[in-house]
């Protein structure tokens, strides 16, 4: 029994079957990458599993319970974080207060006016997030204003907002597109170390098979809004579907 | 840069709002009446930034909030007493109700949509008050107060004046000092007291909500929504929230101007009311704590002495010139004061939103970093 | 507005300048003793003209405004003194009020209670002024009563014609010189049954606020008296611009005349709407359809375009009336401005003399003073006849005219000719008439 | 049965004003993705054009007839306005069609103004916030409205129609009415026909031509589109203008509807942009077709059965608060408008 088990998910887009009877169970502490080709349905999956779209049938359980109907934060809540393909940060607010909020949220819950409490001296979040600037080497920019770093930096801030929730699952679409080769290398640097610190269970989106092979455990395959294999890196790298579909164009 | 700590800006502003009978002398807005307006609408607008300022979400139909608050308060004068406590209490919690109600509503849509579902809510409230709910707004004419009023708590003295507002026996008209200092005439009254202290106390408040977790979601809000909900806070309550406390404000701000002034017009409902403590907020420095304070004091000078000043007070300026360039700056001057004071300010306002997004405030500090600059030059730094 | 330009010299020496400075010291008034409020205690006396500078009323309220200024010259013995030489009373000597000069301060009502009550605060409070004048509409004139009552300052309305301003909402305080739905009606009524037959069927259209409700109820009430029918009685939203929904059902409802109970832009856009639905040139019953509008003024006529020609309403004065003291005003105001004057600026001129002259005669400035010599006070030769300012309820009594649009204009002032000059008699009522019932004057209030 | 024709014609006519104002507002919003608050404001200075016009068709000559006298008793001055002088009953004939003439005038001037307001004002607001754009248009249409209350003053100024269209016409025996039932204005149904050509017309200049292709493109994707190295942004400056346009000649058209006053331009801007959110930022079709819904609506909402009714069932009489009302409920039930795309002004 997985952390997440997906069961027999569809979702239609007009006439378009954009998931097609998709099952997936991710492990306790596995890296599981999802890859597959441009339009294959990663991303409506992705967005079925944080509660942005609703699939027509089918059901999705995170630690046993199910989440299709949630909400966002809820399912947030829950346990489940995402990183985006561009980050999504809080480009007015400074790098700390960006990760101070996901602290609160863990703390007070979806929602509690505080109106009197004082940021600035809220000891134990304050620490708390400024720990986790250091794990990930920002504490020296932890004044700065975020929307000013360079998208390398807004990148692991918005990896550290994820990660002082402490969830249980971490979603990650296609965390290094439109990176440098030497900004690739640093994520993925990066995500090795958050897998050597904490026993999170990850869900990659990719493209990028250098990043996929560096980090996963597992890998399952999309192709036409189906799963079209599912195994151990190795056993994908040489699945014949896999490279009619998908590997040969794709390695780069 | 000199930075203020939230102690010392509190210290001077309550200094100088304690003071402006005597400050604002030079300037010609020292009455009472028009300072009690200054501390109201400030109140008024360090609500409305609240919402506005911190969340992002722009509301044209506050105006609701502040005529419903003072409907309320009337509606205590005539009935219950003429005591300004349970006035502005009960002012605070229909505005409240009202704007949680307005709110809950609104808030299902944001951006454009939200602000035209404010707007058609004030301009509701607005037409309906003006005519159908003549009964409990009396209409055109506007609720004042009457001699038969019942006044359960204090009517018994009603003799055939009509009796103030008045705070346990103090009148809020009352000038209880009146001294001559330098050539002017201060006149210090219990009234812009009254409104003085809960400006201070509305902006303390202010200061603490922007300093403090519920602000910093706020802010959130305004910045990236979907990185919120994605990091497990639920924004709606947040931002129903943060619209709820600063139609209280706008409720006290009524209230208020129902204890100053026991009369109330369906106008104050009006959509352009809305629009114009948007004006203020902007043009003080959306955002900021000072800001909307300031944008209230400029607006209402603008509209209580600018508008006064008529052709012959501008003839009077230059009338030591010779008749012809008398006539042609007052011909020059003359369309942008007094009954186009309307022309000036909207020609400011659109000044201010482009060459000065951040409004008076980032205009001053900008300023002052220049003179801070030019000082450095001059001593060779 | 050039006009005013060029007579700067004249401004000036008539003291328009007190006041509103941008760095004006506060007048210095150390009145207390005096047991009134804002007592002049210099050699000038202020009076705040408070009328709409901005909104839709501007126009009404910059006639009004070149009014006062004129009666301000008068007063100070300036101009050729206008109706102050055929004004019944001579108390007035040219000389200002009480041997003060003259002075006053303008404020910008935007034809809203609240702004209008905040202006006039400013100029009692700021400015000290020791009576405020001005404002067209109802609900401004009411609103800012109810504060010069509170206050202890004179109040002398500019256009107000709703019942309840000298009905329920009178002040001890306050004097309405201009006329009243009830008047209106009173005075149009006879008129209409004689012009139009006494078997008519008629169908209003009224302005959803206070004033459109109580002219409605005097029009249909002395409509009803001379044998007409009311078919129906349509409110219209204040903020309608475009009246064709309104103006179409009333093709087929059996009408056949309509009654416009609509002011300034309101009646313009439905007058203009229901000429343009015909409804003039049917036949219905077996007779012409007609419309009506109770209350007229010149600018709303300019602003109807040929829409009014031939159509019935009221007015409180025209200028085309050749007794001696319209001829005068006329004449003074023609001269300094080149265009003759409207019924608001005849108004509030006259407000000005009466209360200037009410000071002379009580010899004071007290609001206590200056009322009870308004109070009853009988007076002529200011265009409107034998007029009366009755003790009851401060209301003026005078003739009324019955003017109709004009069929071939000589000029572009020449809108409106009179048709009948209603006298007082017949337009005066009890004080407890049933339109006006309700409300007390209560006591005259010299504030402090 | 006539009465409710009559409303429907009533709505159609009253929708027009809003159509063509929401459909600028929309083009303008779709194509720039700005807000323009000061939309309202173009369409009373176009009306503002036709009472120019026709001022200045009244300059005259002025000659003292000494018979008469004017009201100061001095000798009356005779006005005859110098087309007629020069031009005899042409000149009347050009003063009888004013506000037909005004369209040759205002349609360049419009496309005018449009431009330079977009080349010197909106064009500086593109990348900054929706409540940025609102508050300087917001402003500009105090500003504009105020000059024009500074040189027109406050109260309404007539523009007369041509005498032709003058009167009404029995247009119900057309629809099997009794004669005389459905009597509608002349002049109101020239101004709905208008605004049915001038829609059709910016309709079909967006099917069928490339430059519409190119626009409508554009509002579907724009950076795509600017890769592809077509200039649009020069395009877009010329939406505005035609935008304007539309704007401006039907501010001209209505002065034969309503006397021109400076605030029109207001009181059109709240409830179009009512009709342009009701319709769906972004959705022309939307637009026109909540604009015709609204006016229609407002219309019913007026008719005495209508209010007797409501009134019979102890409500408040709701024909002043109609177009909100429906407003509200519509953005509740369906929150992107009737047609309005996802994601479109909801940040």
């Amino acid at each position: 029994m997985g952390i997440l088990e997906v069961q027999n998910v569809n979702k239609h887009f007009g006439g378009l079957h954009a998931l097609n009877n998709v099952n997936l169970n991710v492990e306790q502490g596995s890296v599981h990458a999802l890859i597959g080709p441009n339009g294959a349905g990663k991303s409506t999956f992705l967005n079925c599993l944080i509660g942005k779209l609703k699939p027509d049938t089918g059901s999705v359980l995170f630690d046993g319970q199910p989440v299709l109907g949630k909400k966002p934060h809820e399912i947030n809540q829950l346990g489940v974080s995402r990183v985006f393909q561009t980050p999504e940060i809080f480009t007015d607010l400074t790098v700390l207060e960006n990760v101070m909020i996901p602290c609160y949220a863990h703390r007070d819950g979806p929602f509690r006016v505080n109106a009197f409490g004082r940021v600035r001296k809220d000891k134990g979040v304050r620490d708390q997030a400024e720990h986790m600037l250091e794990d990930l080497g920002m504490k020296e920019k932890m004044h700065a204003h975020s929307g000013s770093l360079s998208r390398g930096d807004k990148r692991r801030l918005e990896m550290a907002m994820c990660l002082v929730q402490e969830p249980k699952l971490l979603l990650l679409d296609e965390p290094t597109a439109g990176m440098a080769r030497a900004d690739t290398n640093n994520t993925i640097d990066l995500l090795k170390h958050i897998g050597e610190t904490r026993n999170i269970t990850k869900v990659i989106i990719e493209h990028d098979m250098h990043v996929v092979f560096s980090l996963a455990t597992t890998i399952s395959v999309l192709a036409q809004g189906a799963i079209i294999a599912e195994g151990l890196p190795d056993d994908i790298k040489g699945h014949p579907k896999v490279r009619e579909a998908y590997l040969g164009e794709a390695e780069v | 840069m000199v930075r203020f700590n939230d102690k010392l800006t509190l210290l001077i502003f309550t200094a100088l709002v304690l003071a402006a009978p005597l400050i604002l002398a030079p300037t010609g807005a020292a009455y009472p009446d028009l300072m009690q307006r200054f501390a109201i609408y400030g109140i008024f607008a360090i609500g409305f930034n609240i919402l506005f300022g911190l969340t992002g979400y722009l509301s044209f139909g506050h105006a609701a909030f502040l005529g419903v608050g003072s409907y309320a308060a009337m509606w205590m004068f005539k009935l219950l007493s003429m005591n300004i406590i349970p006035a502005l209490i009960l002012s605070v919690i229909i505005a409240g109700l009202f704007s949680l109600v307005i709110g809950y509503i609104s808030l299902r849509r944001s951006g454009i949509y939200f602000s035209i579902l404010t707007l058609a809510f004030a301009e509701m409230s607005y037409k309906m008050a003006y005519s159908v709910l003549t009964p409990l707004t009396n209409g055109e004419t506007g609720l004042q107060l009457a001699l038969d009023d019942p006044r359960i708590l204090d009517g018994v003295q009603a003799q055939d004046s009509l009796p103030s507002t008045n705070l346990f026996g103090f009148e809020m008209k009352e000038v209880f000092w009146n001294p001559h200092i330098f050539g002017y005439d201060l006149q210090f009254n219990y009234g812009y007291y009254v409104c003085a202290i809960l400006l201070i106390l509305s902006f303390y408040i202010a200061m603490r909500i922007f300093r403090s977790p519920f602000g910093l979601m706020l802010r959130a809000v305004k910045t990236n929504q979907t990185r919120l909900n994605y990091t497990g806070i639920s924004s709606r309550p947040y931002t129903l929230a943060a619209f709820v406390i600063s139609g209280m404000f706008a409720g006290l701000a009524g209230g208020l101007l129902a204890t100053m002034d026991p009369s109330v017009g369906a106008e104050r409902m009006q959509w352009t009311v809305g629009g114009e403590v948007v004006l203020m907020v902007v043009l003080g420095g959306m955002g900021t704590l000072i800001g909307p304070f300031l944008g209230a004091i400029f607006i209402k000078y603008f509209e209580n002495i600018f508008s006064k000043i008529n052709e012959g007070v501008v003839h009077g300026w230059f009338a030591y010139l010779p008749d012809w360039a008398d006539n042609l700056l007052a011909a020059i001057v003359s369309p942008f004061v007094g009954k186009g004071w309307h022309l000036t300010l909207g020609l400011l306002f659109m000044i201010v939103v482009i060459f000065l997004p951040g409004g008076l405030v980032d205009g001053g500090r900008r300023l002052f970093r220049w003179v801070i600059r030019a000082d450095k030059k001059d001593i060779g730094v | 507005m050039s006009n005013l330009i060029l007579n700067r010299r004249k401004l000036l020496s008539t003291g328009a300048a007190v006041g509103a400075g941008l760095s004006m010291p506060t007048i210095l008034t150390a009145a207390s003793h005096a047991g009134y409020t804002n007592a002049p205690n210099g050699s000038t006396v202020t009076l705040g003209f408070n009328v709409p500078q901005t909104g839709a009323y501007a126009d009404e309220g910059a006639d009004e405004l070149r009014a006062y200024q004129l009666a301000v010259k008068h007063l100070n013995g300036e101009g050729d003194g206008g109706m102050m030489n055929t004004f019944s009373s001579n108390a007035l000597q040219g000389n200002g009020i009480l041997g003060k000069q003259v002075t006053y301060v303008t404020g910008d009502t935007q034809t809203k209670s609240d702004a209008a009550r905040a202006s006039a605060q400013s100029m009692i409070q700021k400015d000290g002024a020791v009576m405020i004048t001005g404002g067209s509409s109802s609900g401004v004139a009411i609103a800012v009563q109810g504060l010069c009552q509170e206050a202890g300052i004179i109040f002398m309305a500019g256009l107000t014609h709703s019942n309840d301003t000298t009905g329920k909402d009178k002040k001890a305080n306050g004097f309405r010189h201009f006329f009243n739905g009830y008047m209106s009606a009173a005075a149009l009524a006879p008129v209409l049954a004689d012009r139009y037959g006494t078997d008519r069927k008629a169908y209003h259209l009224t302005a959803d606020y206070t004033w459109g409700w109580t002219q409605q109820a005097s029009i249909a009430a002395a409509t009803e008296a001379t044998g007409w029918e009311t078919v129906a009685n349509v409110l219209t939203p204040l903020t309608t611009t475009d009246f064709s929904s309104y103006v179409a059902p009333v093709l087929n409802s059996g009408a056949d005349v309509l009654v416009l109970n609509h002011y300034g832009g309101n009646m313009i856009n439905s007058l203009t709407s229901a000429v343009q639905f015909g409804l003039r040139d049917k036949m219905v019953n077996g007779k012409q359809f007609e419309i009506v509008v109770p209350l007229y003024s010149r600018l709303m006529a300019k602003g109807a375009g040929e829409n009014v020609k031939g159509i019935f309403g009221s007015t409180n004065w025209h200028w085309s009336l050749q007794d001696e003291g319209s001829k005068a005003f006329v004449q003074s105001f023609g001269q300094e401005y080149g265009f003759p004057p409207s019924q608001a600026a005849h108004t509030v001129y006259c407000q000005t003399l009466l209360y200037a002259d009410a000071c002379e005669r009580a010899g004071t400035f007290n609001p206590c003073g200056v009322a009870e010599a308004l109070e009853g006070f009988q007076f002529s030769g200011l265009g409107n006849g034998d007029v009366e300012y009755r003790a009851d309820d401060h209301q003026c009594f005078k003739d009324v005219l019955v003017v109709k649009g004009k069929e071939n204009p000589t000029s572009e002032f020449d809108l409106l000719e009179v048709v009948e000059v209603t006298p007082r008699a017949q337009v005066e009522y009890e004080p407890d008439n049933e339109f006006f019932a309700g409300g007390s004057l209560g006591s005259c209030n010299p504030g402090m | 049965m006539d009465a409710i024709f009559l409303q429907i014609l009533n709505g159609l006519d009253k929708g027009s004003a809003y159509a063509l104002i929401a459909l600028g507002l929309t083009l303008i919003f779709g194509t720039l993705g700005v807000v323009n608050f000061a939309h309202g404001a173009l369409f009373m200075v176009g009306a503002f054009i036709a009472v120019t016009f026709s001022k200045v068709l009244e300059i005259s000559k002025v000659t003292v007839d000494p018979d008469k006298v004017d009201f100061l008793g001095n000798p009356a001055k005779i006005k005859v306005p110098y087309v007629v002088d020069w031009f005899g009953s042409f000149g009347d004939w050009i003063i009888d069609y004013t506000i037909p003439i005004s369209l040759l005038f205002a349609i360049p001037v419009m496309i005018l103004i449009g431009v330079i307001m977009e080349r010197g004002l909106i064009r500086h607001f593109y990348h900054r916030p929706h409540a940025d754009q609102i508050l300087v248009t917001f402003g500009l249409a105090i500003v504009m409205g105020e000059l024009i209350k500074l040189w027109f003053g406050s109260e309404s100024i007539p523009v007369h129609v041509p005498e032709a269209y003058k009167s009404a016409l029995d247009i119900g025996v057309w629809f099997g009415f009794e004669p005389g039932s459905v009597i509608y204005p002349n002049w109101r149904l020239v101004y709905f026909f208008f605004s049915v050509i001038v829609l059709s017309g910016v309709f079909a200049f967006l099917r069928f031509t490339t430059f519409g292709m190119v626009v409508r493109a554009g509002m579907a994707d724009r950076e795509t589109v600017g890769l592809l190295g077509i200039n649009i942004n020069k395009r877009f400056t010329i939406m505005f203008g035609i935008a304007a346009a539309v704007a401006g000649t039907a501010g001209v058209m209505y002065t034969g509807v309503n006397k021109p006053v400076f605030h029109m331009g207001m009181d059109f801007l709240v409830l179009s942009f009512v009709v342009v959110v009701v319709g769906g930022m972004g959705s022309l079709r939307g637009a026109v077709a909540a604009g015709f819904l609204l006016g229609i609506l407002e219309s019913f909402a007026s008719m005495p059965l209508v209010k007797d009714a409501i009134a019979a069932i102890g409500l408040p009489s709701i024909d002043q608060i109609i177009i909100y009302l429906v407003a509200v409920v519509i953005l509740l039930v369906r929150p992107r408008g009737l047609m309005g795309k996802a994601g479109v002004m909801e940040d």
